[in-house]
């Protein structure tokens, strides 16, 4: 099991209910945790909708979960 | 080392101190862009919204954009400010000004800058709308 | 009626004035150009410059291509300032100030508003250079 | 005869020595006009580089002298 910090935004922050937690999961890669946590919290948004970072640095989906690490699901952003 | 070229803007900030950032007499042209909060969004009466950010890699994502300006077009400085926090219509949300020697990069890198926020940033608005409700954009 | 959208500034005029002027609740973009005293034009070290104006027809001229940018552009405003008489490096030599609900037509119909008033309005520039010539431009 | 009154600006303002004068002209149009002013003042520029107004609005260089018109030769500008 690898422990890691995610965090939520906008409308996945809404549908979790929180900004953030602190997960134990054998996903073996960040495409593998989203499936788990979106089962989890009922997450609406198909994976192809989103990116992935982690440490605040873009990540891929087949990046491994690293321990201790810090992990946000990144919604079609709309600043601006 | 200076201010960063992108800033997160928790409060109202003023367009006039960020413009005299950029003061060089080897500038020619300024161009600048700012996104107002308008009453109207897709036809539904806007009361206000809230920008929401992850400022970690907001700034990083930010400041790589300006970066990417400077490196492609021929400019002279580029930066950005962006709100968080609440909103009413007719606030400041976002600016961005460019200087450079000639208005056509000024021009050109200053619409590249405000496009790749957009796109990029990770940055998300919450509109609150006439009668109670809200929703996330897009 | 409103003050001109065009006018001629024999003194500094103040931006965040200006800029104010604009403000409605449907923008939801502004674009602005400004045009700065640079300290070299052409490789020439430029000491001052002096703006002169055929002020009956610049003013005609101005607002001409001010109109023909509000019927051209999917535009709510557009207004142009442009100094007159001296001025030293770094002053402001000209403002355009677009609005729009969208940025395409501000960045657009801005773009337009400098390249025609440069072309168009009968303004002069006088150019003083350190060591003591003077030239008209172009 | 017809008598206008001559604006000059920039470089033909400079040539000339005044910024206008009232001239008593027997030229057909305003290019004629031109060519006069031209000669009496060693103006460099050609009228192909040249704009011409009358009363403050722009006008073609066929347009017949006007009775108390005011007249611009408008060099090419460098505003903005």
């Amino acid at each position: 099991m690898t422990r890691a910090t995610v965090l939520y935004f906008a409308s996945l922050r809404d549908a979790a209910g929180i900004a953030s937690e602190v997960v134990d999961s054998d996903a073996v890669d960040l495409a593998a945790l989203y499936t788990q946590l979106r089962a989890r919290h009922g997450f609406k948004l198909e994976r192809d909708r989103l990116r992935v970072a982690v440490d605040a640095t873009f990540a891929t989906w087949q990046d491994k979960l690293r321990e201790g690490s810090e992990i946000a699901f990144i919604p079609p952003v709309s600043g601006g | 080392m200076d201010a960063a070229r992108f800033q997160l803007a928790a409060t109202p900030f003023d367009v006039a101190t960020l413009r005299a950032g950029l003061l060089d007499p080897g500038v020619g042209a300024y161009a600048s862009f700012e996104g107002w909060v308008r009453q109207h969004n897709d036809g539904r009466p806007v009361r206000g919204l809230r920008y929401e950010a992850y400022a970690a890699l907001a700034a990083t994502e930010g400041e790589r954009i300006l970066q990417q300006a400077l490196q492609e077009f021929d400019i002279l400085d580029a930066r950005c400010t962006h709100r968080t926090g609440d909103l009413v219509v007719g606030e400041l949300a976002v600016w961005v000004g460019v200087t450079a020697a000639h208005r056509a990069p000024a021009f050109a890198a200053c619409r590249f800058v405000i496009d790749e926020v957009k796109a990029r940033v990770p940055i998300w608005k919450h509109e609150r709308y006439r009668g109670g409700q809200t929703t996330w954009l897009p």
